[in-house]
């Protein structure tokens, strides 16, 4: 008696609405997240990271700049706020080359928050979603990649195809993020090349990173031309490397994935009454909350010396669980799932009476709606496996 | 000289000592005048001014006028035995029910149902609340495994045979709440459900258990705070006093009854355990071994009734099994359990009448029962407290391994270029490595493994950039990736059982967990501990600055340089590690230089901490160091005679070391370069010592003495922190396993629970701690956690504990420690023996009227005699009273200053002793008399007739020359002479050693075991103490019955709560707090004057009347002042706990308060 | 013929000298990381995260608010940047009331960057080594407890505690970091307790964490003394949560810990020669990089095969590996080691010619210089279960 219509488009106010209702988003601030978004983006960031660093082949290194950047060395309270991560890198080029030995390629990473100048801001950062619109401040990880100017623009597709891979690894439908090249015109002086990731939102698509081939220039303009510092082997040749930088907005990157993962359902009950069910189908490895935990009736006292136990065990596994057993206020199951499934939380798990006499719970899918039994020995061994596989997927 | 002015009512004695108000003394006493001999106020006279005592101004106190209660009987003692007997009267009735009664047979089939069932006689059995009669046997037992809650119960009434069964017994569920409440304790007086008995009216009880205060610790009536009437009679508690055992005995008991072998080694371990040589006392007599047995139901009774001994196997089922085991074998345990209610009722039957003999007196089992009722109330801060303890316990000791971790790995960088070899102290470590060992490769599989070369990228160069890499090659096998894989395939070629840790030094590789062992695995060194051998190496301790050194034979020691006569002869054996002497002087020598001259000495080194006199916990210590000290100076005479022997022969032949002194050198430690000198120790320098990080040894490291050459503060600091978490390491299980019932809000008194500082979301509940009523020879209670708890100490974690007692809203604790109760019992009884006047002796003046502004307080005498501190002399002084000898004060000396020579300090201990305790003096038997006579020898004598040691020998020597062979037996009875203590000591021993040694007030026996009929002369400190210790326990009892009195006489809503030795505290309502304070202060009057009386001394001076101070506070602690911080509780329990300061009034602000009414 | 001087106190110059050579700061930039800073303060921040989300028994809830504090709700791009975290989470308070069921106590974490106010700034955040000085940028992570105003007492104890132990679970000399109250005279109106978490660097002690307790004035302050929207339950009462704000200087404790584990022995050698070594001994769970991988001579193509696929073996796990091997300018192993030792590398593992035979190669340790052979089949899981392990000291 249930009908799927899975993705279907949902306005942008409809995603705001959910995100605030759902405690992603703070409803009427600029750009604040609320403790699932918070997670969310945590999550989204982690991921970032580990693919720069732990699967990646290439060498990179993660570095970490100051918000305000110096005007010429004196360290005032003044300084203007960086509008990117790429000025930092670049002025860590330098002191980087020690460390890597003067060798190419390498890489520098770095994650953190930017104020974009206002035109900037205007090119595609503008969401038309309004809670979060216009904001001045994004997050960003962004990579600087200094190559031989012989390989630069391979590595360019490289990490074109790179990060299009990553995107896509965590959506429900992949097909809707997309890349396109940057035209000609809108490139500034000096860049060769740009490459943009784009996804498509209910109201059109909007970028989430970009990629430049930048050459030589704008690492000679940071350091004043002067070229034998900057030189690193290439072979037997000493050359000023090409650098490419790449930009992921994080923020987007959240929207982009609530949106991708909200899946609506036609549904009639029994009665007749047709029911709209929303189900935030968030990757495992993202979904902030990956289990809740609830009470069913009985001994109060036992029952909820239970949950904390498993409560703290399934944490402390790193597994982010929800203390559902906590809210007092009565609610029927029903009720209880259909704000799981908004939150996106993986499975639902109710300790009752009966778990304390059996050591059994129900564990309720959120993808498959199906309430399976399982002994509370084995739920933080299933947990675990379950997000380590479904990040290989 | 004198009399003091003042206040024109005060009464005096002759020896000016102020005396009680005439009107109290009047109603106590009843108009009896006490009456003085001149002779005997002569004599005392004379004795003060012989120690400067007399003469001496006492300051005035207002007389305190007070209309006491009505006051039963002819005198005091009649009094006392009125109350006791309407008090027990109920109690009495019902043990005497059982005592009478043929018990019903027991059952053959026990129901397996929930709750009581009833057996009647006729076979029926039928379900009931709780049991109907009023007097019970009665055992419960617990699934260990299960936690704290009753499994299931048998009792016995003259009527009927009952059985108990919890629920979780007869229910199977996988979880259980681990916390506690009435519903799951067993019911005696209330149904299911209700906190109130049916008719609402509490009846009094009886109920007989062996060790019952465990059974009454699982009985759901007795955590609720107010209602009660049941007690408890324990046939442990009677066993002891009817027929105890001493520690000592204790062993020699079970070496003579547990077959040889057993036995004989626990007397082994123990005598080594108290530092007697096994060459020490003979146990002479051992008659006493018939008569008595040690404390377990088996053994007690096998000894009262005899015949077939019970089985006690089923017991492992409750210790080991699950709660599955006891279903699958519940007819047995039922079974079992009420084979042990059988046998205590056996026991009891035979207990009975023999205890009533020896005790005569109604105050003894009346305050019994009073003592089995004990309760301490608790509220949530007891969790927070286990907590926080647990919490701080834990970092510190993760910080003290962390810092040892650290110096084992930084050692491990002494094998490189085996540098081990010239350090002072890591030389005769075991530096041996483990070669790493893996099969053979074959000449076949060697090329098998060696990957082929991979062409494509032969010639590249390094430091080129290659480029991305292709789509191919990211999606194609790895080539990396494959070449890794295939050399993991060699893993083929490790053996299959895994060295450990092999190519680290053989010691470091002991300190490692074994990687095979995965769940308990960490990393570095992490088996290490404090106590390890290699810890003081590791940490490079220096003891005035020699590198310490370890021997199987002496223990810890150190090494100290300069020793040439062995250093040819070693390096020709070339066995073992070689010392590097070089080295040694090196260290030596820098340690010289920097401290310049010589140190000055001190006498007042830092007191070890055992032996700060902090409280009456004191009393044990000084017990357990007393026991170091030989029953008797005979024996130790012997003992000194043979080691006064030995000592020239061993300095003669032998190497000695020029410019150190010390315990050694130990030449039988041959190492090259160096003699050996042990380290000293407390018990005597012929002990080794088996850590320097023992306690003993904490002041050495404050003063330096001991120091660590590495690790800079880490090993410092880990000392400090071993010193921070003694307490808890020792106490943590006894605590945090204590038992606490939580109270739901109907189960409270509505006073608690309608008062605005009740907290719904708090929690009240109380402990019930599981005391042992009369647990020692002497009648002492024992119980491990709350009788033993020292008070709060800033650097002991976990040491607050008695804080946590916290009464609940709109109650109080009310209680008051007896000013220096033991040294009061014994002075009077000294006094009464003397003078019997109040002061009479010097030690008895000095403990009413000593000043300490003055220096004529005991303490500050003997410090000032010997000078040493007053805090000091302290610990001589209790020790001394306890029967500690004079060896006993000679180590006490020398561990306080280990700079003193042996023959300085045995001269102080003299002349502390001399001045005490007095002279030993002889009177001559008969046979003396007349071999004096004879011999027509002009022998010296005082008045009392006694003559002196010397005296003795002369005689002996002119009767030995005149008849060869004969050996006369001269000396008679031993005496003191001459020293402030002497006339208590006499009077004590004369009670040790009268055919029927009795407490004087109460007249209680001593236990059958230790009557000199069948010990003879042995265990005579055991004895001696006994008077005194024995006396404070019916001080204790006369207190209990009197305070039970006053509370019922005047509606002063209280309960009693817990009786610390020499302290008491009662558990008040908020209003009537004032009430019980009076109340406390004339109980202590009206027992004073009990001793008094019944010593034959019709008065009481008014010095010792009252408590000096009361206490009313909300929790238990040593002040009511003390904020109790510890490094547990940094913040101290008035801001962490929210408890205020509780108040302390002495006598004159409780008459103000209360008008000096107690209505 | 050795002695150590462990804990050699040692002069802020000197500690920032280290830290430039070995890459934990760039010298002469403001606030700036290298890479082994930046790994260094990522791991403590995640050790922070994991301790408020993961280990905590409380419950907390992650949010993210702007840097830039919106001055009346108009989305200007102008507004204030944050001193602290503490008035996004005051903030939050209101929207996370739901989520929570008005239960307390909760908490509401974050980290990020802050710019302090320069009195604040001069109350001991000044740091007297030299290149990290005068920072008007820090990275806090902070932690807004509401309580009952009945138990917010015990809750500051409690706090206290908790973070004094986590401070402490990293170092090396956990004495070192002590606690102190706040004299009542340096208090905030509103603020009833503070208590400072010191670090006693070579040159002084320095603030790492403050912890307040704030009453329910900042609260009220912030909500326009909306009392009835700020309400929870206690029990069967209404009230206002009391507010205990901790916050964190992630850089200061940076800095914290590499002073701490700064361990200098004296050596002398066979030659009589004395030496100074020097070895960061950072926490295993702290230490940027857990293993260097260097190669030995021979078949270069070969070992360097192996070198690439233990690396990608060892970082896909989560361990970061150095590639010692890439550095192609002759070193010898002394050197090598005293390089690794002062970056706090916890093991140099050398693949040699002999290791393409049998497997085998040379794992040596920082803590004891002690050389272990090991089977290359074994060490991501003696390196996993090292590190693993080394967290729950």
């Amino acid at each position: 008696k249930s009908k799927c219509n899975a993705n279907n488009p949902l306005s942008g106010a409809a995603l705001a609405q959910l995100g605030a209702q759902r405690f992603y988003v703070q409803p009427g601030e600029r750009r604040a997240y609320g403790p699932l978004g918070a997670e969310l983006k945590k999550n989204l960031l982690q991921q970032w990271w580990a693919s720069a660093l732990g699967c990646s082949r290439e060498r990179i290194l993660p570095i970490g700049s100051p918000l305000k950047l110096a005007n010429g060395g004196v360290p005032e309270l003044g300084g203007e706020l960086r509008a990117d991560l790429l000025q930092g890198a670049l002025q860590q080029y330098v002191p980087s080359l020690d460390l890597v030995g003067r060798r190419l390629p390498f890489g520098l990473a770095e994650s953190g928050v930017c104020f974009p100048a206002s035109e900037e801001a205007l090119r595609g950062v503008e969401l038309r979603c309004s809670p979060v619109t216009s904001a001045a401040e994004v997050t960003l990880a962004s990579l600087a990649w200094f190559s031989s100017p012989r390989t630069s623009s391979q590595w360019l597709d490289h990490w074109t195809r790179q990060r299009m891979k990553w995107w896509r690894r965590f959506a429900s439908t992949p097909s809707d993020f997309t890349s396109s090249d940057v035209d000609s015109k809108d490139l500034k002086s000096g860049t060769s090349h740009g490459v943009r990731i784009l996804y498509r939102f209910p109201w059109g698509s909007e970028p989430l990173e970009t990629l430049w081939s930048l050459g030589d220039t704008e690492l000679l303009r940071t350091h004043q031309g002067a070229r034998t510092k900057l030189q690193c082997r290439d072979g037997r040749r000493s050359v000023v490397p090409y650098v490419i930088s790449m930009s992921s907005n994080m923020d987007h990157g959240l929207l982009a994935y609530l949106s991708n993962s909200l899946q609506q359902v036609q549904k009639v009950d029994g009665k007749q009454r047709l029911h709209q069910r929303k189900v935030l189908k968030l990757h495992p490895a993202l979904a902030p909350v990956k289990v809740a935990l609830d009470m069913g009736r009985g001994a109060t006292v036992e029952l909820r010396q239970v949950c904390e136990g498993l409560l703290q065990e399934l944490q402390e596994a790193g597994i982010t669980a929800w203390p559902g057993y906590l809210e007092t206020a009565p609610q029927s199951m029903e009720q209880l799932h259909t704000k799981y499934d908004e939150m996106g939380v993986l499975f639902t798990m109710v300790i009752s009476e009966s778990t304390l006499e059996s050591g059994l719970l129900h564990v309720r899918s959120r993808d498959t709606t199906i309430r399976e039994t399982k002994h509370i020995s084995e739920v933080k061994k299933f947990l675990l496996k379950y997000i380590s596989a479904a990040e290989n997927i | 000289p004198e009399k003091p002015q003042g206040g024109a009512q005060a009464r005096f004695n002759p020896l000016n000592i102020q005396m009680l108000s005439a009107s109290l003394h009047e109603q106590i006493f009843r108009g009896t005048r006490p009456t003085y001999r001149r002779e005997d106020v002569q004599r005392s006279v004379g004795h003060l001014e012989q120690h400067q005592l007399w003469g001496r101004e006492a300051a005035l106190v207002p007389d305190v006028e007070l209309e006491l209660p009505h006051m039963y009987g002819e005198d005091i003692d009649e009094h006392f035995r009125v109350l006791a007997q309407k008090q027990s009267l109920p109690y009495l009735e019902a043990a005497s029910s059982l005592h009478r009664a043929a018990l019903p047979a027991m059952p053959e089939h026990w129901a397996r149902e929930e709750g009581w069932t009833r057996y009647a006689p006729n076979g029926e059995s039928s379900r009931v609340d709780f049991p109907e009669e009023n007097a019970l046997v009665f055992d419960v037992e617990v699934c260990v495994a299960e936690g704290p809650c009753p499994t299931l119960a048998v009792a016995v009434s003259p009527a009927a045979w009952y059985s108990w069964c919890s629920k979780r017994l007869l229910e199977d569920r996988y979880t259980w709440s681990n916390q506690l409440s009435l519903a799951d304790l067993i019911p005696l007086e209330t149904r299911a459900n209700s906190s109130r008995p049916p008719g609402g009216r509490w009846q009094e009880r009886l109920v007989v258990g062996h060790n019952v205060s465990f059974d009454r610790a699982h009985i759901k009536e007795q955590y609720i705070l107010k209602g009660s009437k049941v007690r408890f009679l324990d046939t442990m508690s009677l066993h002891m006093a009817i027929s105890g055992l001493t520690g000592f005995q204790r062993s020699l008991w079970m070496a003579s009854r547990h077959g040889k072998r057993r036995g004989l080694q626990d007397v082994k371990e123990h005598i080594k355990k108290l530092g007697r040589r096994s060459d020490g006392p003979v146990i002479g007599s051992w008659d006493w071994v018939n008569i008595s047995s040690i404390n377990n139901l088996a053994d007690v009774h096998e000894l009262y009734v005899g015949g077939e001994p019970l089985k006690k196997e089923a017991r492992e089922m409750f210790v080991k099994g699950n709660m599955a085991d006891i279903r699958d074998n519940f007819q047995e345990l039922m079974q079992y359990c009420a084979l042990d209610v059988l046998a205590t009722h056996e026991v009891f039957m035979h207990q009975l009448p023999l205890f009533m003999e020896r005790c005569p007196h109604p105050v003894t089992l009346a305050g019994m029962l009073e003592m089995g009722v004990c309760y301490l109330p608790v509220n949530n801060n007891w969790e927070r407290y286990l907590e926080q303890a647990q919490d701080t316990y834990e970092e510190l000791q993760r910080e003290m391994k962390k810092s040892l971790m650290r110096l084992a790995d930084d050692a491990c960088q002494l094998l490189e270029n085996e540098m081990y070899k010239d350090d002072p102290w890591m030389w005769d470590l075991e530096w041996d490595v483990q070669e790493f060992k893996q099969k053979k490769v074959s000449g076949r599989k060697k090329k098998d493994v060696k990957p082929e070369a991979t062409p494509a990228v032969l010639t590249r160069d390094w430091d080129e950039d290659p480029g991305p890499p292709t789509e191919e090659e990211l999606n194609g096998p790895d080539p990396n990736r494959d070449a890794l894989k295939r050399l993991k395939e060699t893993a083929s070629l490790l053996p299959k059982r895994r060295q450990h840790l092999p190519e680290h030094p053989s010691w470091y590789r002991k300190l490692c967990v074994k990687m095979t062992d995965e769940e308990a695995w960490s990393p570095g060194a992490s088996l290490i501990s404090l106590q390890m051998r290699l810890t003081p190496k590791l940490m490079g301790l220096t003891w005035d600055g020699f590198p310490l050194h370890y021997t199987e034979k002496h223990g810890w020691g150190y090494l100290v340089p300069g020793r040439r006569d062995n250093l040819e002869h070693s390096r020709e054996e070339d066995e073992g590690p070689v010392c590097p002497h070089r080295a040694i002087e090196k260290i030596y020598r820098r340690y010289c230089e920097e401290k310049g001259k010589d140190q000055p000495e001190c006498l007042d080194t830092p007191l070890t901490d055992e032996l700060m006199l902090t409280d009456s916990t004191v009393w044990q210590t000084v017990e357990e160091l007393s026991r170091l000290d030989n029953e008797d100076e005979i024996v130790m005479d012997r003992v000194k005679k043979k080691k006064t022997l030995r000592e020239p022969e061993l300095v003669a032949e032998e190497s000695d070391c020029p410019y150190h002194h010390g315990n050694g050198p130990h030449n039988d430690v041959d190492i090259a370069g160096c003699w050996f000198f042990k380290l000293p120790h407390k018990d005597g320098n012929e002990n080794n010592v088996g850590s320097p990080f023992s306690k003993d040894f904490l002041s050495k490291m404050e003063d330096g003495t001991l120091q660590a050459g590495r690790g800079g503060t880490s090993a410092t600091r880990a000392l400090e922190i071993n010193k921070m978490i003694s307490f808890w390491r020792n106490a943590q299980k006894r605590i945090s396993s204590q038992k606490v019932i939580w109270l739901r809000k109907g189960e409270l008194p509505h006073v608690v629970s309608r008062h605005p500082d009740y907290n719904e979301e708090g929690q009240y509940g109380a402990i019930l701690p599981q005391v042992i009523t009369a647990g020692t020879v002497t009648r002492r209670a024992v119980e491990p956690t709350w009788l033993t708890a020292s008070n709060a100490r800033r650097d002991r974690v976990g040491s607050e504990l008695k804080a946590m007692i916290q009464a609940p809203p709109g109650y109080h604790l009310v209680g008051a420690d007896v000013d220096s109760q033991e040294l009061w019992i014994a002075a009077i009884l000294g006094e009464a023996h003397f003078a019997g006047l109040h002061g009479c002796t010097a030690f008895g003046w000095m403990t009413l009227q000593g000043k300490k502004s003055q220096g004529t307080d005991l303490h500050s005498r003997t410090a000032d005699s010997v000078g040493i501190s007053r805090e000091h002399a302290k610990v001589f002084n209790y020790g001394r009273i306890y029967g500690a000898g004079q060896p006993f004060a000679e180590r006490l000396l020398m561990q306080f200053n280990h700079r003193l020579t042996q023959s300085e300090a045995a001269g102080k201990a003299r002349q502390m002793y001399a001045l005490t305790k007095g002279l030993r003096r002889y009177h001559l038997t008969d046979e003396g008399e007349w071999l004096v006579q004879e011999l027509g020898l002009n022998v010296e004598r005082e008045e009392d007739g006694s003559v002196s040691m010397q005296e003795v020998r002369r005689i002996q020597r002119a009767a030995g020359q005149k008849s060869h062979r004969k050996r006369w037996d001269i000396t008679g009875q031993r005496v003191w002479v001459g020293g402030t203590e002497s006339e208590m000591f006499n009077k004590l021993e004369s009670i040790a050693h009268s055919s029927r040694p009795a407490t004087p007030v109460l007249g209680c026996r001593i236990s059958r075991a230790l009557e000199p009929a069948v010990v003879k002369d042995e265990f005579i400190t055991s004895r001696v103490n006994w008077v005194v210790q024995s006396s404070a326990v019916d001080y204790l009892h006369l207190m209990l019955v009197a305070m039970r009195w006053l509370f019922e006489e005047h509606n002063i809503d209280g309960r009693f709560c817990i009786s610390i030795h020499d302290e008491v505290r009662y558990l008040v309502r908020s209003e009537d707090r004032y009430r019980a304070a009076l109340a406390l202060q004339i109980t202590n009057l009206l027992t004073r004057c009990m001793f008094a009386h019944k010593l034959d001394m019709k008065d009481l001076p008014q010095s010792v009347a009252f408590f000096s101070a009361v206490d009313i506070d909300q929790c238990m602690r040593k002040e009511v002042t003390m904020d109790c911080v510890t490094p547990s509780n940094p913040t101290g329990v008035e801001r962490r706990y929210g408890l205020s300061q509780g108040e302390a009034l002495d006598i004159y602000q409780i008459m103000k308060i209360t008008k000096g009414s107690l209505d």
